[in-house]
């Protein structure tokens, strides 16, 4: 109690939500369409390179890989940090630092892989 | 023969034991008896040095919490019916320190009920009120399942982000704050945001959510949480553009009154 | 022994100690008040107040009506300046915590709603669905924390008031978590202990409800007066005693007896009104003393349902308010009730019997809460104004607690105004003794139980104090009080122990218990009248007002029981009438 | 002098472990890491995209490997756990009303997995080839 202090939780509590919301709508079937049934071959050619190449080098489309890839990984981040925290693991400003940071980079990283590789 | 049922007593003398330890005592068996009688039936009959506290035995005075086989309740709405013929484990209520039995010490949480600013904030106070103002059905409704608390402390005993770090206010301060944030008659809400804000305040919650299913009064603490947080983060954005927080919120009345 | 100084000492933080305390910080910002409580504030018993509190509210009611039904309903024995002076300062008090946050039940259009409430002609109880004293007291004390001259002494137990120079001068706590003694000295006291009804075994009153404040001023001479009049509540929950409110009548529910019929139009409170439209001050909306007494007879006709563990009962049907309504103004009922009596109202009808519920009687006041005792004053359930006369109309209570609280409050400002503190060493000697007798009744080798003793005393005020009474009954209720005084003092307390020593708090209150039963016992003996709640079946079964118009005072002695005397009863508007309820007037007094 | 000598319990790291609420949650808690986890694979993916068909069909292939189909199968539980959870609490975070009259938070979730059920559809259209 007693510290006042301005946490910057919106910021990152935002992220996260956002990811969270995404992740709820999205990642049961995208995770069971990219990963289970086409890898055993249910799916044909529907990701065939052409084809997923085409959603990607569409503006839309890219930004919405950009997005399916960060904000998991923000909301991913938040839960990892607090998680630490409720194990007692690490000293809690060091432990969201490495979180957060790695989220981050990681957002960095695809949206070059999306609009500048 | 009557029926017994054992129940078990954590008990801690401070003047004696070390450490807590455990006390069993066999007790004759009625159903109508609640976890509070059971209590002064020890007391009364087997160690008149069991120390707990009580008082309206009717579930609104927020006196009796304590842990029931691990889970925080109100003693006097707890009845050996739902449990027999186990027995009951009866400790103090979780992440309190412990002053004797099943008295733990409430400075801290009394304090935060009473840090987060719980009573109307008004811009000009009015000094002689000569008639009440209104406040329709809808907006009480819209504040009232918040100022049901009774500062029984359940849903500190429930919260594990408390137990990790009692700097943290916890479900009743803060939804005790959100009551107030959402009355129509308030316009304090830019005082409380210091509090919201902070990293003890909203967002040293992780939606546990155990402090609402505790709850003995329906108060949904979890919800008045998490709703301030949405608060919070608006506050977050009209702070970095150079807003001033806002005084009020949605809920209040913007007529002109007395 | 720390010792502190303040300007007021508020022992008691209720409804009445709060409002107090608000009064003297608003009066004068520069006070420092000590507010003092054996338990925390939001834990003391007006959290448990149900139906509602009283005040003129509606453009058709006035403050006449207000006051002459709290006058017949107090049978002529209130004292009627008080009375007025109450009336009409009710509405603005509670318009005042209206503004504090209070979050009344309101009408459609945003104005406070009030509701029906046991003998007044009119609807002028405002209420906060049947939670009124929760959210009450939780308004005054979260208003109090506003106000940096008030500094909390929660988990305190006074022990006594410290008397010097023929005025008080403060109390001694004991600070329970810590196990020390504190003098808090202060040019004025006010004492805000609330009732006793823990005298009685059966009785819808907290745990922490045992006189405490009755006893330390009565044992420092002030008088205690028109201690005889208890009130029994008509609808408690058996078993346990928990009220279900008389905001259940008001609200349209009735009462029945074992053939379904409703009993109360045989007792002058007639005629039987349609179901689901209640009229005031009739049937069930009849005064409480009556409600009471009316279970009783039915009792004695064997009229009533017998329960196997909870004994005679008689039931009390919400069915045709239906379920939304029940969870609109009477959700707390409907919990209660599921809990205690496992009944769900909404579906069967709620047994319940008469239980002990309020002390008229209390620590003399003047009109301005002041004592005899220069400094000390007295607000709250534990007080007696001569606002309730013989018998309390609900909800006027509350609000009570409200404008006496706030008078207190600020004629205690003004002693503190004009007085000064006794630096002396000798008040902190005072203080030690006290703190020294309290200790000794601290006694493992005692041979009297404190739990059997306490269970004996309340069998005996039932026995020989409850609905009816006879002079041999009060006789043999004051000679059971006279010898359990006298085993008292060989309790026996075991725990030398000094945090959270609670089985030493609980010798220490039956020791209050005791002096408040037996104040009520002799004055009972003394009144050979029947009048509101102390009606006799002996000799003297009607109201005599040429003789007991009276107040009565119950004096402390130590080597004895109680001197009695009595005082004369202001009348200023309204002399002396029957009381009739119901449509024929035909309901005297009389059993 | 006061006696008191407040007993303070300590929070063990197994605290989680104590009642099937805090497990829950801590399951709930974990469920990020797969929900993280199968962003890195996308990512993965991306950086195959990028570096053309033949790293992209490597890429494919590797996912059919039996451990990738064993970590998948594991992260959509994850995932549809995950899912339950985030609709369970947001009608707690944003009561919504019509009028002056609350929505009852049984039709917001109604309505969230009618949502959920539509984006599943799109997606698996999608991925299998439509339009
Ligand atoms: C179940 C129930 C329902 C009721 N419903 C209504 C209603 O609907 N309408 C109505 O008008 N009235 C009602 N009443 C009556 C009314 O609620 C009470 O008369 C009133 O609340 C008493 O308030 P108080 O402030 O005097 O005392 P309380 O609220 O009882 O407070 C007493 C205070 O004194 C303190 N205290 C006592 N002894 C000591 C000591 N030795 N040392 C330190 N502190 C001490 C306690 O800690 C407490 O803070 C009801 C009463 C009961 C029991
Ligand atoms: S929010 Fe509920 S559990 Fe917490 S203190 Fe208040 S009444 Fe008790
Ligand atoms: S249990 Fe604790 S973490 Fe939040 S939702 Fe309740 S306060
Ligand atoms: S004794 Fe009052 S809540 Fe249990």
């Amino acid at each position: 109690m007693k510290s006042d202090r301005r946490s910057n939780e919106p910021l990152t509590w935002s992220l996260f939500a956002a990811g969270g919301l995404l992740a709820a709508f999205v990642t049961p079937a995208l995770l069971l369409a990219t990963a289970l049934l086409a890898p055993l071959g249910v799916l044909e050619d529907g990701l065939s390179f052409d084809r997923v190449r085409a959603f990607l080098d569409h503006p839309l489309g890219g930004l919405i890989l950009w997005a399916l890839i960060a904000l998991p990984l923000w909301h991913a981040a938040h839960r990892l940090s607090h998680g630490l925290r409720d194990l007692q693991v690490g000293a809690p400003r060091l432990t969201s630092a490495l979180c957060y940071g790695f989220a981050f980079v990681i957002t960095l990283y695809s949206g070059y892989l999306v609009w500048f590789a | 023969m009557n029926q017994t049922i054992v129940i078990e007593v954590q008990r801690y003398r401070p003047e004696q034991d070390p450490h807590p330890w455990w006390q069993s005592f066999e007790l004759d068996y009625l159903p109508e008896m609640s976890v509070l009688d059971a209590l002064h039936r020890i007391k009364d009959r087997h160690d008149s040095g069991l120390a707990y506290r009580w008082s309206c035995r009717m579930a609104i005075c927020g006196s009796c919490g304590l842990m029931v086989d691990g889970v925080p309740r109100l003693g006097c709405k707890t009845f050996l019916r739902d449990y027999y013929p186990n027995s009951i484990r009866l400790g103090p209520l979780a992440h309190f320190p412990i002053e004797r039995d099943l008295i733990v010490d409430l400075r801290d949480f009394v304090d935060k009920l009473a840090a987060v600013k719980p009573y109307l904030i008004r811009a000009a106070q009015d000094e002689q009120p000569s008639e009440p103002r209104r406040q329709t059905p809808t907006q009480l409704a819209r504040f009232l399942p918040f100022a049901q608390c009774i500062s029984c402390g359940l849903c500190y005993a429930a919260c594990p982000e408390y137990g990790l770090d009692n700097r943290f206010f916890g479900p009743a301060a803060l939804a005790l704050l959100h009551r107030y944030n959402r009355d129509s008659r308030d316009q304090g809400r830019a005082e409380r945001l210091p509090v919201m804000n902070s990293e003890d305040g909203v967002w040293g919650c992780t939606f546990v959510g155990y402090c609402s299913q505790v709850c003995p009064k329906g108060v949904d603490p979890a919800a008045a949480i998490n709703q301030g947080k949405i608060t919070s983060l608006i506050d977050y954005v009209r702070h970095l553009v150079g807003l001033s927080p806002a005084r009020s919120g949605p809920d209040a009345t913007r007529e002109a009154e007395g | 022994m720390d010792r502190i100084t303040t300007d007021i000492a508020i022992v008691g933080a209720g409804g009445a100690g709060l409002r107090a305390a608000i009064a003297a910080a608003e009066a004068r910002p520069d006070l420092e008040i000590a507010l003092i409580s054996k338990v925390y504030p939001m834990r003391s018993h007006t959290v448990a107040a149900e139906g509602g509190a009283a005040g003129v509210a509606q453009d058709h009611d006035r403050f006449e009506d207000h006051f002459e039904d709290t006058v017949a309903g107090g049978d002529w024995l209130c004292e009627q300046d008080v009375v007025d002076f109450f009336v009409r300062h009710a509405a603005a008090e509670l318009t005042r915590l209206e503004h504090w946050g209070c979050p009344w039940s309101r009408q459609a259009d945003g104005r406070v709603a009030v509701r029906a409430f046991g003998a007044m002609r009119i609807e002028r109880t405002w209420y906060a669905a049947d939670k009124t004293g929760f959210h009450m007291l939780t308004t005054l004390f979260q208003t109090a924390l506003r106000h940096p001259g008030i500094r909390r002494f929660d988990e305190h137990f006074c022990l006594d008031l410290l008397v010097a120079d023929g005025r008080v001068q403060g109390v001694v706590a004991l600070d329970l978590a810590a196990g020390t003694m504190r003098l808090i000295q202060a040019k004025a006291v006010i004492l805000a202990t609330g009732g006793a009804g823990r005298v009685y075994r059966f009785n819808t009153n907290g745990g922490i409800v045992t006189g405490d404040g009755l006893a330390l001023a009565y044992r420092h001479g002030v008088p205690l007066r028109d201690m005889e009049f208890v009130q029994y509540h008509p609808t408690g929950l058996p078993g346990t005693g928990v009220l279900v409110t008389e905001g259940c009548r008001g609200e349209g529910g009735i009462l029945l007896n074992r053939d379904g019929y409703r009993y109360l139009q045989d007792y002058g409170l007639g005629p039987e009104t349609p179901v689901g439209q209640p009229r005031n001050r009739t049937m069930e909306l009849g005064p409480r003393d009556r409600l009471s007494q009316a279970f009783w007879f039915e009792q004695q006709k064997g009229r009533t349902l017998t329960h196997p563990v909870w004994g005679d009962v008689v039931q009390l049907d919400l069915r045709h308010l239906g379920a939304a309504r029940i969870d609109e103004r009477l959700p707390f009922v409907r919990e209660l009730a599921r809990a205690y009596a496992n009944v769900d109202p909404v579906h069967e009808p709620i047994p319940v019997r008469p239980a002990v519920h309020y002390t008229m009687g209390g620590i003399e006041t003047d009109r301005r809460a002041a004592t005899r005792l220069p400094g000390l004053f007295a607000v709250g359930e534990c007080a007696s104004t001569g606002l309730h006369g013989a018998n309390r109309l609900g909800s006027n209570s509350l609000t009570e607690l409200l404008v006496f609280g706030r008078l207190a409050g600020e004629e205690a400002a003004q002693v503190a105004a004009t007085t000064t503190l006794d630096k002396s060493p000798a008040l902190l000697r005072e203080a030690d003794a006290i703190a020294a007798r309290a200790r000794s009744i601290i006694n493992p080798d005692g041979q009297e139980s404190i739990p059997a003793l306490r269970d004996e005393l309340g069998e005996a005020m039932e026995a020989g104090l409850g609905i009816f009474r006879t002079e041999e009954g009060m006789q043999q209720t004051t000679d059971q009080i006279a010898s359990l005084k006298h085993r008292y003092r060989a309790a026996r307390v075991t725990d030398p122990s000094s945090v959270f020593n609670t089985e030493w708090l609980q010798a220490l209150e039956l020791g209050f218990l005791l002096d408040v039963a037996e104040a009520m016992a002799h004055s009972a003996l003394a009144r050979r009248e029947s009048r509101g709640a102390h009606h006799r079946l002996d000799a003297y079964r009607t109201r005599d007002d040429e003789q007991f118009l009276k107040h009565t005072l119950a004096r402390f002695r130590a080597d004895g029981p109680p001197e009695i005397q009595h005082t004369p009863v202001t009348i200023t508007t309204s002399p002396p009438a029957r009381r009739s309820y119901g449509d024929d007037g035909q309901g005297s007094s009389e059993p | 002098m006061s006696a008191r000598r407040p007993y303070i319990r300590p929070m063990p790291r197994t605290w989680w472990l104590r009642n099937r609420v805090f497990r829950r949650y801590m399951l709930r808690e974990a469920t990020a890491l797969f929900i993280g986890g199968y962003g890195l694979v996308l990512l993965w993916g991306l950086s195959a995209l990028r570096r053309g068909e033949g790293a992209w069909l490597a890429y494919l292939d590797a996912l059919s490997h039996p451990l990738a189909l064993a970590f998948h199968t594991l992260a959509l539980a994850m995932a549809l756990y995950h899912t339950a959870t985030w609709f369970a609490l947001t009608p707690k975070l944003m009561p919504s009303r019509i009028g002056n009259r609350p929505i009852p938070a049984r039709w917001v979730k109604a309505a969230h997995y009618g949502l959920f059920a539509l984006c599943s559809l799109v997606i698996l259209l999608l991925a299998a080839g439509w339009p």
